[in-house]
């Protein structure tokens, strides 16, 4: 086995013994004390930093400090990296890292054929197997006969290499999660010095701290070269990617910035009414801390007050925004329609986890999608979007306040669980890069009035109190066309309701035509929407490559629909929907689009699509007479 | 977009809107229509700068009656949309408009957060102890026993009394008013509006079609000296058709004398002391009941505490100056950042 | 012109030269103070009494006293009266009693050709004509040359015949409304006895009332007959119906006694938690008045906090229901879905009105399918109904109580303003002749578990706090089947997920199959659903009638279908779905039954439907190739 | 359906369900759920008589590890349900469970009219002054300045003082509860299901994770003689290490005396009266605020007013007796029915 020293992989290209990968899927896992998700943040950032493509996806039990030893308490972090072909955090790990019996149990069913898999095996006694409800010792009941089992001594090695440093047994054990990560930075030729110069930056002021980390990690990493555990270690080669600056991001942090971003384009104040809900708190976290943008931020009572603080706001003349998940989107509805009424522009974002009610609040799903196109009394339509991956939220954000300014109209957001907690590389776009955002105002005062619309878009002006000459009064009751006044004439609510509708369906005049995989294909079509895009890119480009007609179309643009789906629809002779969930988009085709029959393969435990289970179905359905 | 400036001087009339009102011959609400288009008056108010912005009920009709920015909103949520224009913009004057149902039913979460957080603007409620709009059920202030179309065998719900509630969650400024007496309303509002915080007043007002004379012995023109105290800052608690009775403390509780009786004189009465920080004269004051004490009215309370719009924009300037970022470019370069070259 | 004495209607057999009518609509307008309501709501009880079928509709402005003389302030009442084929309150009027230029203006485009128009000419003059809006005088500029218009001095009669009674102006005003009673009696050959009874009941405390309400009505009476204004007068002989005991009711009151008998007939306590709004806030207030049967009434502080109450009550053993309009039913959403996750029966009433928004409060709309049918986080499935005429809102709240119930889970029953407000002959119902209501209990505290379900049905038992042995905790986090603990499992979620929607499908095996009009027709199916019934009814028999073949399916189950309605659409060579709404049962039944074409027709504009307008629209669908 | 009766007697571990309890090692709810328990068995409580009925929080896992009914349900919709809980079945004995953000911030507005309706019921409201469960951000309890999750510069908030707001809403009991004294907690508990109306607890409870020692001042060992006064009706307010501080009323204002010194006694001491109707000195009492004063614990207030759930059964026996009606029947054929005979 070569020697390759951390810093040394700039230069030396001559440890070709390791064998080249095209990728390579990861899991940290352990309890929500062992530090698995700052372990998989590390690992993730060393691979971008070497150049990488990347997909995460962190998994973590609802509890606060879920109980220690248990399935119920196993946290995950879960990290594909590659040099191409990394569109979702990976179906099957190649390597696990499990820091007790619990951990393995999770995730021993998900794993590659063969895979490694690294445990600490100071954990393994009978009380740790009885706190997992594991009858007997998995690493010696042949049930990982397949696998390739590291069993590494990692607490006391942890404890053995702090020795002599004076720390209680608590800081120690905090230092377990880099002896792990050290074997596994050398298994995968990984260079440590990016997490050094983390210890470094962050711990400053406290040096044993950073000298603690540094010594376990090394001592992991010589570990794994030492004891010769591994039959072999990896690289996987820097990824080819446009030139650029890059950087590595989640998807409610990308959301936030593309909101930050928009509101600068559009020359108007931000204004942020929330109230927290997992998992789309961090939005609002991210945004509070950038306060000096002058964004304004209000952390409301409910989600309620959330939402109506951002519509007094959009009325105000700011760029309005409210963010939440499924529960909070249900009590928004009432307020949505007002919006709706009184064509204001608002952004809803709706981070999707698993319901029905309270559900499954830290696990994912795309069930909110009826509730955001059909969801309130009353012909109420809106604009619905969807981010796909966790960087592009940036520019969903981004096309969502565009949309909601320049068309006066609420425009929901959908993003989910599985990208807003995700990260992967965004190519860092500066404002130059960014179109503007032009705020429909009046020509001149005299031919104006409230609710007098442009021809083609049937946009009204946003007028904003403290305009001398241009007072004006709005509601939610049915309002005259052009006038604004309150009207009660049955004529006129037919034509505004029509008008409404017809307003938010031209919005697709405005967007660009839906782009789709597969030109030549004509067998089978799969349609997806949302975050599901990388995975669904993953199957659909192994079938591809395995010789089949298949192609994919993966929807941003829920309502309106682009104006060619038809067009795309038509060319295949099969098409099924993808969703996690029991069927919604597919309903929401089948209204929009009758003439197209439809096959739905949807999957609703809280977790992604897998792509084995993907391609299974896409073949029996090419298959099937 | 070209701007016209308002130089001219304005009348109560220039406030008035072009939609006709609608509330029934003989509502209260007329007069606090009238009191606010005189108090904007007072307050020399361009008409671009008053907003009002209003729920759901008979008293939230009002913006479209004014000439100026209105919003129209839906039902119990107008403190909470004011909130966000408040924010947004805070040049402008807010006034939301509310009713008992609107601000105490559904609302009344907004409100106790609103007065909690204490932003700076006003909040007219028009407390006619019924929900008029919905023709006739009792509303969260309604008497205990009274019959309704909700109640017909009388309800059995305790009433809130607004200004107690108001006190407990941290009111800065409370005032309640008659709709007989448009002189000392117009007065209350243009203090509320030069008020730093939120500014509650609670206007007593007149149902003729559901709750006919619900204030009667408050407002009627034989009981209102009696049993009313208008209150005055640093004025003595006089009140009485003659003037001669007045209100003094006995340990925890206030009571009625008579001046010249019992050797007392306007001396001996409590001096009205809007704004001392300690509340309990105050929530002693809004407590007062018919027919040992008289109703309170006026400004009963008024103190500085700090407004939340205006430290919002203190942290945010404050920011402005110390973070380290410049721009948004630079936030998005910042940190972990990685360069591929062209190759 | 031969003499009728108002009593002598049952002997005299004579009147023949009366014109016997099938049936005629009668519109009575004027101010919201004229007494529009009541003297229609007179003719309604005297129309009944005599045998008549009806079916009425009031419609009044959203103001408490809207301005005096204005359109917006005009208040309707409109009752359709005969011997058969009254299916709703008729398209348009045979009479309109008009009492000032304003409610003339309202009303005149929608009369029938040659319609007999009665005014109050002491109206008649420049302010009002202003105060409508009117450039001329409408009785002299020709516009109502093709009507037989009475001009009767209303007011000034009403004063004469009360003059030497001493009443002010106000008080004589006020009894208007009776003059143009008494009119229309002697127009339709009606008996004023049940009227003159009435007034002796309600005023016995006043007798100068009930004189002065008696002498305005016979004075209005031996005024028609006297001038000899009208050429003909019309008698409408008594319609057949099945013998039994009849009351006329609207559909709110209708509501409220369907669950009054439900609750029975389960052997449960009611709860109505529900907070007051437009067009629903009638079923609380009648179900207050009704302390006596033990109901417990919650007037909550919002709808929140209504439905909230009720699934309280369910979960402690009550019949729990809850009753809104649109804006409310957006806001109880969220807790919907917490009675979709605890499996709790509920019935949430929506009485449809126009939106979005506010919209218009006061107008009738079918426009909240969509959020009834999907509008929740989540897969949130519900049982969805709808009532269809305001004597089967009793049925359909019984049936709404049975199937929450019986399969334990929310029902959410559909009504609209249309029949909510308006009212027909109930054949009554005795508790005797309803079904029982079985609440799902445990056999044995053995084989129970809180999530264990009856094999068919997956009904879960009810078992209600204070049972000794079989506590148990609910929630709205993710259950695991059976036990109902706590459960993140990735299988049991997707296998809940599909249970819960196995659940409410299976509502389909316990409902009857859909009944239809016209098993011989094939060209043309009518779909409609909820409240336009009876107009959908009187159009396609007149088609039928008119040799067409043209069949009719009006649906109460709305979620599940009934099993037979793809085998009735398949039937037809076309469907035409008509709805109140922008086409949201259209979009249902793509989703639903995706293999047919349906071609919708939407009217939205705060009113119901007119016969003449399906009409033309169904022929021209006929006639299109 | 069987029944099974209890007639054995229970134990405080009878109480706990077999789930295992999943808040982090040291969080102060551990003691709410053992005093809880305690409290049931002092109370002689059968087990399926008490429900608890929860919102969402860490709080509102409570449910889950008691072994009577539970239900938890929505976010800040506790109080609602429990008030269709308590009157459909006035024999439960109805326990919600609640955190600051679920009953003061979403629920802010069920709670006020809970305590102003007053059921029979009572509210363990768990007060750590944060949001536990979703990680740190600050609720309407956290003090002013702090810095959290959602407040990276610090709140800019005021405060609700929950005893204070309560009081404004008319509250009828209303105790306050460190986390750490779980004897008083276990006496509180007790005292709030005896009491015939809507008893209000607030815990003073530490949140290890994400707002620890908030209450520290108050409940850490050096501290909490010297900083705490616990109030017992007809006991005179004594604190303090020694006891031998006091309390007594200075005009409007309380103020701390050492007894001993300047001729102060014990006697000339406020003697605690939770009973009395005024709530003016509770309201002082609430208001307390380190460092002038000691934090006031124990029943501050507890008063009889009426419970609606009693008048509702009330009014249900009254309309029972007096009503014209006697069976649905009856009410559907009285009125203006008519008969169609078969012909
Ligand atoms: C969400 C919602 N719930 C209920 C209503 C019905 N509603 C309109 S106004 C009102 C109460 C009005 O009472 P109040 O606020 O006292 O106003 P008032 O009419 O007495 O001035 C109600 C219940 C509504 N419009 N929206
Ligand atoms: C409708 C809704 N909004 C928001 C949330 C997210 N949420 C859950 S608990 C909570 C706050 C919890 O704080 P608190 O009530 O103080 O309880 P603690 O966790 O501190 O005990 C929030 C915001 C939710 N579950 N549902
Ligand atoms: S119903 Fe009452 S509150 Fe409403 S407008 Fe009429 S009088 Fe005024
Ligand atoms: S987060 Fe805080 S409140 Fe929640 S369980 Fe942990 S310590 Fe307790
Ligand atoms: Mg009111
Ligand atoms: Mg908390």
């Amino acid at each position: 086995m070569l020697l390759k020293s951390p810093a040394g992989r700039e230069n030396e290209k001559a440890y070709m013994s390791a064998k080249e990968l095209k990728g390579a899927v990861i899991k940290f896992a352990g309890d929500s004390g062992d530090g698995m998700q700052l372990a998989g943040s590390l690992f993730t950032s060393t691979t971008a930093f070497i150049g990488n493509q990347i997909a995460t996806f962190p998994d973590f039990p609802s509890e606060i400090r879920a109980p220690t030893g248990t399935v119920a308490g196993v946290s995950g972090f879960q990290i594909h990296f590659g040099s191409t072909g990394v569109h979702s955090p990976g179906d099957t790990p190649d390597v696990l890292v499990a820091m007790n019996p619990a951990a393995l149990k999770a995730n021993m069913g998900d794993l590659k054929p063969a895979a490694t898999i690294i445990v600490d095996i100071d954990t393994f006694d009978r009380k740790n197997f009885d706190k997992a409800g594991l009858e007997a010792d998995p690493l010696t009941d042949g049930s990982l006969d397949d696998f390739q089992v590291i069993k590494a001594p990692v607490t006391s090695m942890t404890k053995t290499s702090l020795a002599d440093m004076g720390l209680s047994n608590k800081e120690m054990m905090q230092c377990k999660n880099m002896f792990v990560l050290g074997m596994v930075y050398w298994l995968f030729s990984e260079p440590m010095e990016p997490t050094i110069q983390f210890f470094e930056r962050k711990f400053k002021v406290n040096p044993v701290v950073v000298e603690a980390n540094k010594k376990v990690l090394l001592a992991g990493y010589n570990f794994a070269e030492t004891v010769e555990a591994f039959t072999s270690s990896f690289t996987v080669p820097p990824a080819k990617k446009a030139p650029g600056m890059y950087r590595n991001i989640t998807g409610n942090q990308a959301t936030a910035w593309g909101f930050l971003a928009a509101a600068q384009k559009a020359g108007r104040g931000l204004f942020l009414g929330s109230y927290p809900i997992t998992p789309a708190t961090d939005i609002l976290q991210e945004l509070a801390r950038h306060k000096w943008t002058g964004i304004k931020i209000f952390q409301a009572e409910d989600e309620i007050a959330g939402i109506c603080s951002a519509i007094g706001a959009s009325f105000a003349g700011d760029l309005a925004i409210t963010t939440t998940s499924g529960p909070g989107m249900a009590l928004k509805t009432e307020a949505i329609g007002l919006a709706v009424m009184t064509e204001l522009p608002l952004v809803v974002v709706d981070v999707q986890r698993g319901g029905p009610s309270t559900g499954l609040p830290t696990k994912t799903e795309q069930a909110d999608l009826m509730q955001a196109v059909y969801g309130r009394n009353g012909e109420s339509p809106v604009v619905v979007l969807a981010a796909s991956t966790p960087a592009d939220c940036f520019d969903w954000a981004f096309e969502a306040s565009r949309i909601a300014i320049e068309h006066m109209t609420p425009v929901i957001l959908l993003s989910e669980n599985y990208i807003a907690n995700g990260s992967e590389q965004w190519k860092i776009q500066t404002l130059e890069e960014l179109p503007e955002i032009h705020p429909p105002l009046p020509v001149s005062r005299e031919e104006w009035s409230p609710y007098k619309r442009q021809a083609e878009t049937l946009v009204r002006t946003w007028v904003t109190p403290g305009t001398a000459g241009f007072e004006h009064r709005i509601g939610g009751l049915e309002k005259e066309d052009g006038s604004g006044n309150v009207s009660y004439t049955p004529a006129n609510h037919h034509h505004m309701v029509k008008t409404r509708a017809d307003k938010v369906a031209k919005v697709a005049d405005d967007i660009p035509l839906q782009r789709y995989l597969g030109k030549d294909a004509n067998k089978l079509l799969v349609v997806g929407w949302g975050g599901q895009f990388g995975i669904l890119v993953a199957a659909v480009k192994e079938m591809q490559e395995e010789g089949q007609s298949v192609g994919l179309v993966n929807f941003n643009y829920i309502h309106p629909l682009p104006k060619n789906t038809e067009e795309i629809f038509g060319k295949f002779e099969k098409i099924v929907v993808c969703e996690l969930n029991n069927g919604q988009f597919v309903k929401h085709l089948r209204a929009q689009l009758p003439q197209f029959s439809y096959e739905p393969f949807n999957k609703i435990a809280g977790q992604p699509f897998r792509v084995a289970e993907l391609k299974r179905k896409f073949y029996e359905i090419i298959e099937r007479k | 977009m070209e701007e016209i400036t308002t130089n001219c001087v304005l009348t109560a009339k220039d406030f008035a809107s072009d939609q006709p009102v609608r509330w029934c011959p003989g509502c209260g609400d007329y007069a606090i229509l009238k009191s606010m288009q005189k108090a904007l008056v007072e307050l020399q108010m361009p008409k671009e700068r008053p907003v009002f912005i209003s729920g759901i009920g008979c008293s939230s009709r009002f913006p479209y009656y004014m000439s100026s920015y209105g919003f129209h909103t839906i039902h119990g949520r107008a403190a909470a949309i004011a909130t966000g224009v408040r924010l947004a913009n805070p040049d402008l004057s807010v006034w939301i408009i509310s009713g008992d149902g609107d601000s105490l039913a559904i609302g009344g979460n907004h409100l106790i957060h609103a007065i909690r957080r204490n932003l700076n603007m006003n909040l007219i409620l028009f407390n006619n102890e019924i929900y008029g709009l919905t023709k006739g059920q009792y509303s969260p202030t309604t008497q205990r026993g009274k019959v309704t179309k909700s109640s017909p065998h009388g309800t059995i719900e305790n009433p809130f009394l607004l200004g107690e509630l108001a006190l407990g969650a941290g009111s800065s400024f409370y005032a309640r008013v008659p709709d007989t007496n448009q002189k000392l309303m117009t007065g209350v509002f243009v203090e509320a509006e030069k008020h730093k915080g939120f500014s509650l007043v609670e206007i007593l007002q007149n149902c003729v079609i559901f709750n006919d004379n619900a204030h009667e012995e408050i407002t009627g023109k034989e009981n209102k000296d009696d049993n009313q105290v208008v209150l005055e800052h640093g004025k003595p608690m006089i009140f009485g058709k003659e003037r001669n009775k007045g209100l003094v403390l006995d340990c925890l509780q206030l009571k009625v004398v008579t001046i010249g009786e019992n050797g007392v004189t306007e001396d001996d009465l409590l001096v009205h002391d809007a704004e001392t920080e300690n509340p309990a004269l105050h929530q002693m004051l809004v407590r007062m009941q018919l027919p040992h004490f008289p109703i309170a009215t006026g400004i009963i309370r008024k103190v500085q505490t700090p407004a939340y719009d205006e430290a919002l924009r203190e942290q945010i300037s404050l920011e402005k100056e110390r973070s380290k970022f410049t721009s948004l470019n630079h936030l998005f370069l910042s940190g972990n950042v990685f360069e591929i070259k062209s190759s």
